[in-house]
């Protein structure tokens, strides 16, 4: 290998209480795609901040076409030729395409003082058309879906390219998880192209992403890199193992576990319609089965799953809960029928970052724990203890703050709290974002153990292999209509083919 | 409207000396130590004397509080102003607070901030022994002779009167006939009620010749005053023949307000309290007239009595009730008589304690 | 690329953006028809003299609401900047004369005071609200301290036919500036880096820092950008009153906060511009213009414009962008 | 080490009034007297209560403007009823608080309208409502009608001023209702992350409603406090006790986005404004610089004071 367009070498970096990275070197060729994995937690974030300059290591040094070099903020990084691509979505509604584009660097357009409008959407244009978005850059975000939202994100990283003279290196940071197929095809083909004048450095959760778009792949874990290997050798199943660091569970989706449903219907949706979002949907969801929704972003099945949990009213049809009819006109209604929701937005909607572990896990179920008016903390805790063990959360205490516990612990956290609550219907909207795989399977285990106990769950997956891997039965949602019925029994389960089929 | 400085009222002059102290104090703020006088060492042995007022922003109170001053001056004695803020508890706190730091050998000259936070303030002068006089505000039912000897008096000036008086003048300048508008105070306060008494008074004795075209209370507010005006002639135009309004400060916001529309001095203004301004607004023309109050008197002598009674001078509980409750003198300022109010301000003499007294107050119901 | 679906249905949301146009129309119209005398040409001067000052407040005041921070301190920033630029023009207190100038000196020292409000909420990590109450607290003070009391008398007759009494077309001075310095804030709100960035970190500050915006020293700067309005407002107030007092700015806080949030901007930070201030300030002056135009009873009329404000609030306010409102 | 430091943060708000009353009880002994220091507290509890409704509402990331407004009209109501309703004036006087908390709530969820501007425009109707009650004066409450009616505001129990009972008791109240109940920690939630609260299946509105309510109840209490204190009612009895409840708030440590705080750092929070207050009266602060100091403590104070360890973003 010839010099590192983008080198770290010993770099270390400690929170309270965490050490986050461990001496950690890492270096990528000029025109390289390395892919970095790691369980949360691993450091893989952390790391990619101090590229970015969003954090400073402890020690260690960073160098860029093998000179040290010291990058304190995103904007220096940026001139150092470093772009980034966050997890958390970093493209800001209020702003139109082109300004989120180049926020924070507005100053090539600025002529007498003030930004030249047209020059800065001319720019714009240019980089939207290197990922394929036809769209006005004077728009606002706002007004612009969720994956092209993402896909901006990922022009405004690329728009390092063309403004920076050299080689540029840019950090991808689980740009997929909110893409669909077609989507990250696109970005990986447009990954392809660039790879000239651009390395890249790609985090995700879906491993065969990693392997299919990358040239190296450097494991991490506990804050250390353990291994590093080329693409081509390695299997999703070599990397599960380097990853958690303990034998790769044979049945990955607990297949075995998937109980027949009983022919009780729990909840019936009969003609359920909501304008611009679904139509016509009808459906009956038996006890002790994991009814699996699978649609692109746009099918509508989001809009329907926030309709079932009373987020949203539906503009017609029916619902009828146990045999009884209900209108659910806010969450509260439709958790008091016994219906909850795990959000895909875990931070924003699934937990109260500065309550305690304890406090929301009972937050769905708080009159249960009170008494003369008072809530019976001891008989919290204690429920509290009990599903921490239950759910194998790590946690120092059921009274640390829940938002500073990792993203899999945090979900098991949500799950625990409608438990607690003892709902009939569960909806899980993306419940492995995120998270890494070892949660995802203590995840699935937990499915497994509701439906077991005649739980209902109604599954928007992750990915489509997560969607028919839980299933016993699996809707097709396309432009907010159903478009496919599927069984799914253990050992009989749909091919991606047959059900792609139905989705686009 | 350049004018030389020889010429100002003596209010000016006063508070010129005021501003330097002033600076001073906000020069202090860098460095606050210098706020904070040295710490009485020996046990307080002379009574010390307070004026308590609403804020030293506005040039009534501040002239209030420089009579007390000066009294406080002219006998060497300790000399305290505490301001509300315009907080009632705010005020009563302060005042409790110098009753403790004095161990009550304090002469207190108040202006409450509400008629009802007289009755505490009397109450808890008392408790503690010192003595209060009150000015302007207090409930009907609390006299001084109920709470002898800590209560000496309460001053006060006749809204009603004076209002009416000033009224007419404003009448005499447009010609006696016609429409006005009115600019009223908070709509609660004693003065405000007393003073649109005063001008409904004056207007029924015009039998019908003078109409008011609308009544609008602006809090005593000048910007408010202000934007009330400009509506006010969109919606009466030349029917507007002459503004009244409750003090001078809410008279300046209307003369402003007439002024952009090219009415000043057109439409004549008349406002009461008697501030710079109006006595100015008053020589260019603009101003009928105002009713200057002389609060250099009532702050220096609402100190002077207690203090005689303190010093064995008087005796105040043997003084009749016309000393104990009484109206000062409140001094119509027109265009005639400003020139000479301004050649001959006010003098007080602190040893004539009621010579500016114009009899008991009546109570209306 | 037809597979990304690019836009959301949005349809209410550009009609929202109208809504209080729609209001401000509509009161009008009330007003108007109960007194025909509103419609007059007189009267909209008269109103636009009025809103002259308020417009100034509140494109200051704008920004820093947009970044999600309010701003308490308007009140004793004008006073002080409107008792300064008295003070160094032809007056009866203070030798010094310094004519026209003064207006900068009231812009700049309205700006420092707006600065020192940014260093105090960001370098001592202390909320705007109370940054903001202190110094104005503070402005008021320093005001009565160097008076003393007493008021200013402007006798400056440049100054104030300058900044108030004079007219252009028949419109007054102040309004003219007041139409510069709403334009200005306009080109500072779209055409500056900071007018962007007074967006990106209203809407998500972490998110602004990320993309290396410089979030501390913007807060600051913006919230010296906003001193200079309340500077000019306050070198406008002392003009139009002709005098200078502690005391001049009363009221002008929660009437300036009142029209930016009637003209749609939102307390959260992130959504609204300056320009919906400036119909949020013709509705707060329309409103308490028809008031007396339409003769409604004194004591009932506060009670009349809080009902009237919240029904505006409900109408214009694009509350679909609010996931929950606080 | 962090424990530790926050256990410092909890106590920083009592250790930053201590240091006060040091610094004026040093300069001035008599402060210290006991007399004095029961007064200064009695004193300070008509703020406290006003301001202890509003540290909910405040909690929840909202606000409340109207409290000043409310205790004002419900001092004219206890004013004009007291002789004919007699004790019943004090709950019909108090329901007129919970009515106004109750309509700011409701305006501010279901209306979906900023609490900034919901409140303040219901401060407008309350107004106007106090001079209705009150047709536009200030009335007396006589003498006995006091004494038989509201001794217990104002008199001695055990050498105490009844107004630091009445404080204490609803100190006491508040704090449980916050530390206890479920309605406690939903509105901690809210404050926090209310979506989430929303998410979990809880009626946020009617606990926000209730706060509101609740916010004006205390409200209401408060202008009967200060009614019988001050023996009368009046439509601006109340006048300027807006900012310094809130400033008392925000001194106690507080943050005004909301999610963290609690009422007894609202207690100590009005005793570190009264003390400001007061002391620079006790050391004899010139006036024309009072409040240029007292704005420069309230900063300080909240530098010191606020409890940042949960506050992502300061605003």
């Amino acid at each position: 290998m010839s010099v590192p367009v983008l080198e770290i070498r010993g770099v270390s970096k400690s929170f309270p209480g965490v050490k986050a990275l461990d001496d950690v070197s890492f270096a990528i060729a000029r025109g390289e795609v390395v892919g970095l994995i790691g369980e949360n937690g691993a450091g893989k974030s952390t790391l990619l901040k101090i590229l970015n300059g969003v954090y400073q290591p402890d020690s260690g040094e960073i160098l860029v076409d093998g000179r040290s070099v010291s990058v304190a903020s995103p904007r220096q990084a940026f001139d150092s030729g470093i772009a980034m691509v966050f997890q958390e979505q970093s493209i800001l509604p209020t702003l139109t395409v082109a300004e989120n584009i180049f926020l924070g660097r507005e100053e090539e357009f600025i002529r007498f003082g003030l930004i030249s409008r047209s020059r800065m959407h001319a720019a714009a244009a240019e980089e939207l058309r290197k990922v394929h978005l036809d769209i006005d850059p004077g728009m606002r975000c706002a007004d612009l879906a969720f994956a092209a939202r993402q896909m901006v994100e990922i022009a405004k990283a690329l728009s390092l390219n063309s403004r920076i003279k050299g080689h540029v290196t840019i950090l991808l940071d689980e740009p997929t998880s909110v893409l669909e197929q077609k989507e990250v095809d696109l970005l990986f083909r447009i990954i392809r192209d660039l790879r000239d004048r651009a390395s890249f450095v790609f985090i995700s959760h879906r491993l065969e992403e990693v392997l299919d778009i990358s040239d190296r792949v450097y494991v991490m874990r506990d804050g250390k890199v353990v291994k590093e290997l080329s693409a081509r050798s390695a299997s999703v199943k070599d990397l599960h193992q380097l990853m958690v660091g303990r034998q790769l569970h044979h049945e990955y989706y607990r297949e075995a576990r998937q109980v027949p449903p009983s022919p009780a219907v729990v909840l019936a949706a009969e003609g359920l319609s909501r304008h611009g979002a679904f139509h016509d949907v009808s459906f009956d969801l038996h006890e002790g089965e994991v009814l699996g929704i699978a649609g692109v972003v746009g099918s509508g099945r989001e809009d329907l799953a926030r309709c079932l949990a009373g987020h949203r009213r539906p503009d017609s049809g029916t619902l009828h809960i146990a045999g009884a009819a209900v209108r659910f006109a806010a969450p509260h209604e439709a958790a008091g029928a016994g219906v909850g929701l795990v959000p895909a937005e875990r931070k924003v909607e699934g937990l109260v970052a500065p309550f305690s572990v304890a406090e929301n896990m009972t937050l769905a179920a708080l009159p249960r724990f009170v008494s003369h008016g008072a809530i019976r903390f001891a008989a919290e805790l204690g429920v509290a203890r009990d599903w921490i063990e239950r759910l194998k959360i790590k946690t120092p205490s059921p009274d640390t703050m829940v938002g500073s516990l990792s993203g899999g612990n945090q979900q098991k956290v949500v799950l625990a709290k409608w438990r607690i609550a003892g709902v009939r219907v569960l909806i899980l909207d993306h419940p492995t974002r995120g998270i890494d795989v070892g949660a995802k399977e203590d995840v699935y285990d937990l499915i497994r153990d509701m439906t077991a106990e005649g739980l209902a769950v109604i599954l928007l997956g992750d990915t489509l292999e997560e969607v028919i891997g839980l299933s016993s039965r699996i809707l097709v949602m396309r432009d907010g209509a159903i478009t496919a019925r599927l069984d799914a029994p253990p050992g009989g389960k749909p091919r991606q083919v047959d059900i792609l089929r139905h989705m686009v | 409207m350049a004018k030389n400085v020889s010429e100002l009222p003596l209010t000016s002059k006063l508070s010129r000396r005021s501003v330097l102290k002033g600076a001073a104090g906000a020069a202090a703020v860098g460095s606050l130590g210098g706020a904070f006088p040295m710490p009485a060492l020996a046990e307080e042995t002379t009574w010390t004397l307070a004026n308590s007022l609403r804020s030293v922003a506005n040039p009534y109170h501040a002239t209030f509080a420089k009579g007390g001053e000066d009294f406080a001056k002219s006998i060497g004695a300790r000399y305290e102003v505490l301001v509300t803020e315009g907080n009632s508890e705010k005020g009563i706190a302060d005042i409790k607070a110098l009753l403790q730091r004095t161990g009550g050998k304090l002469i207190l000259n108040v202006d409450p901030n509400d008629s009802p936070d007289a009755r505490v303030i009397v109450e808890e002068v008392q408790k503690a022994g010192g003595f209060v006089v009150t000015q302007w505000n207090k409930p009907d039912d609390l006299h001084p002779w109920d709470h002898n000897p800590n209560y000496v008096a309460h001053m006060s000036f006749d809204g009603v009167p004076t209002a009416e008086a000033i009224a007419n003048e404003l009448f005499k300048a447009f010609g006696g006939e016609g429409g006005i508008v009115a600019l009223g105070g908070i709509l609660s306060n004693v003065p405000a009620i007393e003073r649109k008494l005063g001008l409904d008074n004056a207007i029924a004795k015009t039998n019908g010749k003078v109409t008011l075209l609308d009544f609008q209370p602006a809090d005593w507010n000048e910007q408010k005053a202000f934007e009330i005006t400009q509506a006010w002639i969109t919606r009466f135009g030349d029917q507007i023949k002459g503004v009244f309004a409750a003090n001078d400060g809410m008279g300046m916001g209307a003369l402003e307000a007439l002024r952009q529309n090219g009415l000043a001095g057109k439409v004549p203004v008349v406002g009461i309290d008697g501030i710079d301004a109006a006595l100015a607004a008053i020589e260019a023309g603009e101003f009928a007239g105002t009713v200057a109050w002389d609060p250099l008197w009532t702050g220096g002598m609402g100190l002077a009595i207690p203090y005689a009674h303190v010093t064995g001078k008087i005796d105040i509980t043997k003084e009749p009730k016309e000393h104990r409750e009484f109206y000062g003198t409140g001094i119509i300022v027109t265009k005639d008589t400003v020139a000479d109010y301004k050649a001959n301000p006010p003098k007080v003499d602190f040893n004539d304690l009621w010579g500016k007294a114009t009899g008991q107050i009546q109570y209306r119901s | 690329m037809a597979a990304i679906a690019v836009e959301r249905g949005q349809m209410l949301g550009h009609w929202r953006r109208w809504a209080p146009v729609a209001v401000l129309l509509g009161l009008c119209l009330v007003v108007g028809l109960i007194n025909p005398s509103f419609f007059s040409f007189g009267n909209a001067v008269r109103m636009l003299n009025t809103a002259a000052i308020p417009l100034v407040v509140c494109m200051g005041a704008t920004f820093v609401i947009l970044m999600g921070s309010i701003d308490l301190s308007v009140e004793g920033t004008i006073a002080l900047c409107a008792v300064a630029a008295s003070m160094l023009v032809t007056n009866d207190l203070t030798g010094v004369t310094i004519g026209l100038w003064s207006v900068p000196a009231a812009i700049l020292l309205g700006g420092a005071l707006g600065l020192l409000n940014g260093l105090v909420h960001v370098k001592l990590r202390i909320p705007s609200f109370m940054a903001t109450l202190g110094i104005g607290f503070a402005g008021i003070g320093i005001a009565t301290a160097i008076l003393g009391g007493v008021m200013v008398r402007i006798a400056d007759t440049d100054f104030r036919n300058w900044l108030s009494l004079g007219r252009l077309f028949g419109i007054p001075a102040a309004v003219w500036i007041a139409g510069i310095a709403v334009l200005a804030a306009w080109v500072i709100q779209e055409r500056t880096r900071i007018g962007r960035w007074i967006y990106a970190i209203g809407t998500d500050e972490q998110t602004a820092r990320n993309s290396g915006i410089p979030v501390e020293r913007t807060r600051i700067l913006i919230f010296g950008v906003a001193g200079l309005f309340y500077g000019l407002a306050g070198a406008l107030s002392a003009a139009q009153i002709g005098r200078g007092h502690a005391l001049i700015a009363q009221d002008r806080l929660f009437t300036a906060i009142t029209a930016v949030v009637v003209g749609g901007t939102a307390l959260s930070g992130g959504v609204g511009s300056v320009l919906n201030s400036v119909i949020g300030v013709f509705i707060v002056i329309v409103l308490a213009n028809g008031m007396v135009l339409m003769g409604i009873e004194p004591y009932v009329q506060k009670g009349v414009q809080g009902i009237l404000i919240i029904a505006a609030v409900a109408l214009a306010l694009d509350r679909s962008r609010l996931d929950v409102v606080k | 080490m962090r424990a530790m430091r926050q256990r410092l943060d909890t106590w920083l708000p009592l250790i930053v009034l201590g240091v006060l009353v040091l610094a004026v009880g040093l300069y001035d002994r008599t402060f210290f007297s006991l007399g004095n220091v029961l007064e200064v507290t009695a004193d300070t509890m008509t703020l406290f209560l006003m301001a202890s409704g509003v540290t909910l509402v405040i909690m929840m990331g909202g606000i409340d403007l109207s409290v000043q407004a409310v205790a004002s009209m419900t001092s004219c109501i206890l004013a004009v009823y007291l002789p004919e309703l007699g004790f019943f004036a004090i709950p019909f006087a108090v329901l007129g608080g919970i009515v106004a908390g109750f309509v700011g709530g409701y305006v501010s969820t279901r209306l979906r309208i900023p609490s900034f501007i919901a409140t303040l425009a219901v401060s407008g109707a309350v107004l106007s409502a106090g001079y209705w009650f009150s047709e536009t004066r200030s009335i007396n409450i006589p003498g006995e009608l006091s004494q038989k009616y509201l001794s217990w505001a104002v008199g001695n129990f055990l050498g105490v001023p009844n107004e630091i009972w009445v404080g204490a008791f609803f100190l006491v109240l508040l704090s449980l209702v916050l530390g206890l109940t479920p309605f406690g920690r939903v509105v901690r939630g809210i404050g926090a992350q209310e979506r989430a609260v929303i998410a979990s299946g809880i009626d946020v509105d009617r606990v926000k409603i209730a706060a509101y309510t609740l916010s004006g109840t205390m409200a209401g209490i408060a202008g009967v406090v200060m009614a019988a204190r001050l023996g009368s009612g009046s439509p601006t009895l109340a006048n300027e006790f807006l900012l310094p409840a809130i400033a008392s708030i925000v001194v106690g440590g507080t943050a005004i986005t909301g999610g963290v705080g609690s009422v007894w750092r609202t207690f100590v929070g009005a005793l570190i404004v009264q003390v400001v207050r007061i002391g620079m009266t006790f050391m004899g602060v010139s006036v024309f610089a009072q409040q240029i100091v007292f704005g420069v403590i309230l900063v300080a104070a909240v530098a010191v004071t606020m409890d940042r360890n949960k506050v992502l973003v300061i605003k």
